[in-house]
């Protein structure tokens, strides 16, 4: 059984289209990374399942349930929890609010659940009363994953969770994404880091140009020369040229302004 | 069922009524008024009271042969753009033969300089006050039953000086009515000998105005003179005055003159501490009685400010058609004076039957108004009348003229 | 016969008054249709012109200053200048602001010209206003001074319809809808996006004073109540977004549209008798409001749509 | 200097809290709803009417009857934003703000034509200060006004924080598309945003009715000022906004407290300039605010 497939999905922004029939699944258990280099849609391929987009073609499917075009409220309520790579977290609420609003949805005491949470990521215990805007960038990522784990989601989505971290926090990042991963929650997940990611992943989809490129184990796409040559040594100035061509100009416009992010 | 069925009577009984009104003649007159914006609240008994004289002459036989007189309401907002737009629509569309208003001294000067003197319509205001419109190059087309600022500054002058007061403190409103008394105010006291301690401008409509007070009750000076209109801040001054003791007596102009003052602050702490100069009601006149007791009757108090002078404006320009026995615009402004000012027969509010009578006689009439003779000058001024008002046994302001 | 002559004249106030006000939003327009710049201080920009083209032309009077007697071009001019002046000096200090902060900004220094102008009496004779404006044509016969203004009024509209035309075709006009639809790419494109935001903050400062200035020729007076916020700023939206924001032409035709109904409408109203009459003044009122919701949730580009010169998507 | 307490700081503080009261509703509908609501003023208004319609069919303290204004114009409030605000969710900010100025005009002119353009006033005559001290001159009403919304103010501050919604309220006006994607119901929020606008709008109405006077436009009179707390105070930030009200409205009185010499500092015609200044300064020099709000 899958938890969450995407079949052949397009869409995008208004009438702009950014994924051109997009594929992939996450089976149970399972760490799934997406890479793909800027403007290949790995992260609109994420925010298809949340609702955040208008889809042209193609279904989602949770759980063997349609979620397609379902906006994200309800979504959420599903059991599908996503943490965006930027503002992920409300600065001005303080880390256990934040946690409280990850439980929003939720009517049945779940005071057990943010010791859990407190457990996973112990630098928080003693921030637990600051604004959560005034903590460290590794520690916002923590209250954000902490925050979409109170719901003790079936699948948890991270766009670039390493994003912008010094090396020793992306470090730890990856290793709390692994240790979720290991106490049962299925991950599917964008990365810029791919060697870090497909080291953890089960499985890793490559998107170019809004469409599926590979698919393989994490590990054979590590040894895939292909894969090394575009994201692992060399830069990925071919693949952004493709997709600069064929997108419209305002997708261009939105693959710069996220490249600076 | 029932009930729809007599409405449905009713409305048709009204359209029929509507018919055969529309056959008779309608002599229409502009009623331009600033009916929104900031002296909403002064213009309703303004409206009023013009509207009272049209209906007394429609139902004393109507103007010339029976015509019934119209008043077309238009809206100037206190603004000049609004005041030009409504002189033009009642001038032209409404094909006005006179106009009365407007209400605020900028909406009357603008509609008066871009509008009616070109269109050769007569206009006279009955609450614009500014002593710019007197010297406006007007070829005789602008009136006012109104007193200029001029006169009733140097009136309240008088009146605080005869009645002792040798130091004052003064603050006006910062608008085109206020700003100009006070400034006539101000020179007629210190000619007479008098000391202004301070003299402090404010802008109306503001919350609180304990600051201002604050400043300028200091210098020991004997009362306060308000320039303002009761609803945009006198109330609110006398209220912070008295509140927090900083003045008990005041001395005030016609835009405070509401018995909505008395409501507000109270009789018995006003009683001996204020007086308030008032255009011209002799509250003994048999003029002005006549006027009081019919506006009485349709529910609004006839001390309203400019309430009366609607009135006379009103029936003022009834007595120029009637006169000039024609709709024409320029018989009607040549007219205008004659019928103002003396000689001829007397002819109090109330009284178009008796006018008309001694009009079709041949005779001259002059109209002594609700708010004093209304004679006008060569400018189109009136001098006007002063009353001077304190608060009576009963909670109501009574006056007493100012010779 | 002067019935008809009659609804001609109140015509040519209309398009007279119209037309003024289409100065005011075809200089909104700018600043709001193309460059996306949310101005609520046209008021401001409205009073600065007025008074300065009637202080400039007027004769020598003891109220206020003047006595420059400078011919209504000149003065014109004049108030186009000062207000770019003070355009420009607004735009420097709040040009970065958004959407909503650049409104409230605004609408804050416009009260401030507001009241500076009530209260520099010696200047302007305050509250008491400026009168003996001289007006364009106006010792001509009747109907031909008002044909005369309505035409100059007109013809003003549209030099300046035909000047904003170019403009927006031209490489500038282009940058200005980049950077209004999507302001990242502009900057990357290497545009200086303030500066361009600032110009076209002037350009839409000066045509709103020249709107002010023509207002006070044409009402031979001018007072600080001519510049509330009500029929100097929030009338001028209205008028634009009932138009088109983005279409000079629906700015045009918003303005005379809305100032017809705006004037038009009383003619009914003070048909009803009394009281009523005075308590429909208010419902007028509010039938606008109505009739701005209506126009925002029926119509939300106006009534003539702006026309993209570059296809993309309004999000 | 006691003059000084009297007369400028005291009304300061009484005009502060009526501010303060009225810019706590702004400023949540502006970090919510993401959107200057110009109808606000008349809301005030509105409530201040509502209060003396039943104080007229009931003869009750203004006081007792806030509650119940507040209830009724909370209502007022839901169903406009039904009708007039919800088809502009996803509108931008130009739109909706005309669409509130639309509104602004419709809400003022039904006041104008249901209650009249006349003055009204909840109790006539004046009430003379009690003297503290033998210097220090407070009147009933001012310590009624003060202490009312202190207690507002904490209750607001309870209900932001120590519950669900209050919460969900600030989580939204931090990021309404975080708020989503955690599951918030947004609409629900935006009610709960219009009620506690309301509700708060009707006591700076009641509050400043109660020290002066009731009059149609009396709401729209202090809505530049309440703008100016609500920025000064930073967007989505209530207690941004109390603070800033407090400081606008002492600012204003002082600013024509004679400090050099004995004429005003600045000419009091220039006093409703004064808070157009500082909140044109604060929004060019710290535009998150004083208590640095959310600037977007």
């Amino acid at each position: 059984m899958t938890v969450l497939e995407l079949d052949n999905v397009t869409g995008g922004y208004g009438e702009t289209e950014i994924l051109h029939g997009i594929s992939l699944k996450v089976d149970p258990g399972e760490i799934v990374v997406i890479i793909g280099p800027n403007g290949a849609g790995k992260s609109t391929a994420m925010k298809s399942v949340f609702g955040l987009l208008n889809l042209h073609g193609g279904r989602v499917m949770l759980d063997d349930e349609d979620i397609t075009n379902t906006p994200p409220e309800k979504v959420v309520r599903k059991g599908v929890c996503y943490v965006p790579q930027t503002g992920n977290i409300f600065p001005n609420l303080s880390v256990h609010e934040n946690l409280e609003m990850g439980a929003y949805v939720r009517r049945d005491d779940f005071s057990g659940r943010l010791d859990d949470i407190y457990q996973i990521f112990p630098p928080l215990v003693e921030k637990r009363n600051q604004p959560a805007g005034t903590l460290s960038g590794g520690q916002r990522q923590m209250v954000a994953m902490g925050k979409a784990l109170m719901l003790e989601p079936k699948i948890l989505l991270l766009d670039e969770p390493s994003a912008g971290l010094s090396p020793k926090y992306r470090g730890e990042i990856f290793k709390v994404v692994r240790d979720i991963n290991e106490a049962g929650t299925p991950i599917l997940m964008v990365e810029q880091n791919a060697k870090q990611a497909l080291g953890i992943a089960d499985r890793g989809y490559i998107l170019v140009d809004g469409q599926n490129r590979l698919d393989d184990t994490g590990k054979k796409l590590l040894a895939n020369k292909e894969v090394a040559e575009m994201f692992l040594g060399g830069g990925s100035v071919p693949a952004k040229k493709t997709a600069a061509r064929k997108t419209k100009p305002k997708a261009r416009a939105k693959a710069r302004g996220k490249s600076k992010q | 069922m029932m009930k729809t069925f007599k409405q449905l009577a009713l409305a048709s009984t009204m359209l029929a009524v509507a018919g055969t009104a529309a056959f008779a003649a309608e002599i229409k007159v502009g009623s331009v008024a600033g009916v929104t914006g900031p002296i909403a609240e002064l213009v309703v008994p303004i409206v009023a009271g013009r509207q009272l004289a049209a209906d007394q002459i429609n139902a004393a036989g109507g103007l010339l042969n029976g015509d019934t007189l119209t008043m077309v309401l238009a809206d100037s907002q206190c603004d000049p753009k609004a005041g030009v737009d409504a002189g033009t629509k009642v001038v032209n569309v409404e094909q006005v033969v006179a106009i009365v208003g407007a209400s605020c001294s900028g909406a009357t000067n603008g509609m008066v300089q871009s509008v009616t003197i070109p269109a050769g319509v007569v206009a006279i205001s009955d609450s614009a006050t500014a002593p710019s419109i007197t010297d406006l190059d007007d070829n005789d087309l602008v009136f006012r039953v109104a007193a200029s600022d001029a006169y009733q500054g140097s009136a309240l002058a008088q009146l605080a000086w005869n009645n002792g007061y040798r130091t004052l403190a003064m603050t006006y409103a910062n608008d085109d009515y206020n700003a100009g008394l006070a400034g006539v105010f101000e020179v007629s006291f210190k000619a007479l000998g008098g000391t202004i301690t301070a003299n402090q401008m404010h802008e109306p409509n503001k919350a609180s105005y304990r600051s201002e007070l604050s400043t300028l009750s200091g210098n020991g000076a004997e009362g306060l003179a308000i320039f303002a209109y009761y609803g945009g801040s006198g109330i609110a001054i006398m209220r912070n005055s008295l509140e927090a003791g900083l003045f008990e007596k005041f001395l005030a102009a016609d835009g405070m003159f509401d018995q909505s003052v008395i409501d507000q602050i109270g009789a018995d702490v006003l009683r001996e501490n204020i007086m308030i100069t008032q255009a011209a009601s002799d509250y003994d006149d048999p003029s002005y009685l006549a006027f009081a007791n019919a506006f009485e009757a349709t529910g609004h108090s006839p001390q309203a400010p400019y309430a009366a002078h609607g009135y006379d404006a009103t029936f003022l320009i009834a007595l120029a058609i009637e006169k000039a026995g024609s709709t024409d615009r320029a018989a009607i402004s040549a007219a205008l004076r004659e019928v103002a000012n003396p000689p001829g027969v007397v002819i109090r509010p109330g009284e178009w039957a008796k006018a008309k009578a001694a009009l079709a006689a041949g005779q001259d009439v002059n109209y002594e108004g609700a708010v004093g003779q209304n004679d006008f000058d060569d400018n189109g001024d009136v001098t006007g009348l002063f009353s001077v008002n304190v608060v009576g046994t009963d909670g109501k302001w009574t006056g007493d003229l100012i010779r | 016969m002067d019935q008809l002559y009659g609804y001609f004249l109140y015509g040519l106030s209309l398009l007279t008054f119209g037309g003024i006000y289409a100065m005011l939003t075809l200089g909104l327009n700018i600043q709001l249709g193309f460059t996306g710049l949310f101005n609520a201080g046209i008021a401001g920009f409205f009073v600065v012109g007025a008074y300065v083209s009637a202080i400039l032309s007027t004769a020598e009077s003891e109220r206020h200053l003047g006595g420059f007697d400078w011919p209504i071009p000149a003065s014109l001019v004049a108030a186009m200048l000062v207000s770019a002046v003070i355009g420009w000096a607004v735009a420097r200090i709040s040009i970065r602001l958004r959407a909503d902060y650049l409104a409230i900004a605004t609408l804050g220094i416009a009260e401030i010209l507001r009241l500076t102008f009530k209260n520099e009496t010696d200047l302007t004779n305050g509250a008491r206003g400026v009168s003996y404006i001289p007006k364009p044509y106006e010792n001509m016969p009747e109907p031909w001074n008002q044909i005369l203004m309505a035409a100059v009024v007109l013809a003003i509209v549209a030099v300046l319809y035909f000047l904003l035309e170019r403009a927006r075709k031209s490489p500038w006009g282009r940058v200005m809808s980049a950077i209004r639809e999507n302001e990242g790419s502009a900057r990357a494109a290497g545009k200086d996006v303030d500066r361009l935001r600032v110009q076209a903050f002037v350009v839409g400062a000066a045509m709103m004073g020249l709107g002010g200035g023509m207002m006070a020729h044409y009402l031979k007076f001018i007072d600080p109540n001519a510049a509330d916020p009500t029929t100097a700023t929030f009338l001028v939206f209205v008028m634009l977004i009932v138009g088109g924001s983005g279409n000079n032409k629906g700015a045009i035709l918003g303005a005379i549209l809305m100032w017809t109904i705006w004037s038009a409408t009383e003619i009914f109203t003070s048909m009803l008798p009394g009281d009523l009459a005075i308590r429909s003044a208010y419902v007028r009122v509010f039938l606008i409001g109505l009739m701005l919701q209506i126009m925002l949730q029926k119509f939300p580009d106006g009534l003539l749509p702006e026309k993209r010169l570059q296809s993309s998507d309004s999000r | 200097m006691i003059d000084f307490i009297n007369f400028y700081l005291i009304p300061g503080i009484v005009l502060g809290s009526i501010y303060a009261l009225g810019a706590i509703g702004i400023t949540l509908t502006f970090g919510i709803l993401r959107f200057a609501n110009f109808a606000h003023g008349e809301m005030m208004t509105l409530g201040a009417y509502l209060t003396l319609t039943m104080m007229w069919l009931t003869g009750w303290h203004p006081l007792v009857l806030l509650p119940v204004a507040m209830v009724l114009l909370a209502l007022v409030a839901v169903g406009v934003d039904q009708v007039f605000y919800r088809p502009f969710r996803n509108s931008p900010a130009v739109v909706v703000v005309i669409a509130s100025f639309g509104l602004m005009l419709m809400i003022r002119s039904v006041t104008q034509f249901s209650w009249g353009a006349q003055l009204q006033a909840f109790v006539p005559g004046i009430q003379r200060p009690t003297i503290f001290f033998d210097v220090l001159r407070l009147q009933p009403k001012h310590i009624i006004i003060i202490t009312s919304a202190i207690v507002l103010m904490g209750i607001v501050h309870y209900l932001l924080t120590h519950t669900r919604i209050g919460k969900a309220m600030r989580a939204m006006s931090d990021s309404p598309e975080l708020a989503r994607l955690t599951g918030i119901d947004t609409e629900l929020v935006i009610k709960a945003t219009w009620i506690l606008g309301a509700a708060t709008a009707a006591a700076a109405g009641v509050f400043l009715a109660f020290d002066s006077h009731v009059s149609t436009m009396m709401g729209f009179q202090i809505l530049l000022p309440t703008f100016a707390a609500a920025i000064v105070g930073g967007i989505g930030r209530p207690y941004g906004a109390m603070a800033g009200g407090l400081l606008i409205g002492i600012t204003e009185e002082l600013s024509s407290y004679p400090w050099i010499g004995d004429v005003p500092l600045l000419s009091p015609g220039y006093k409703a300039g004064v808070s157009f200044a500082i909140m044109v300064a604060v929004l060019i020099w710290r535009p998150s605010g004083l208590f640095r709000g959310r600037v977007f």
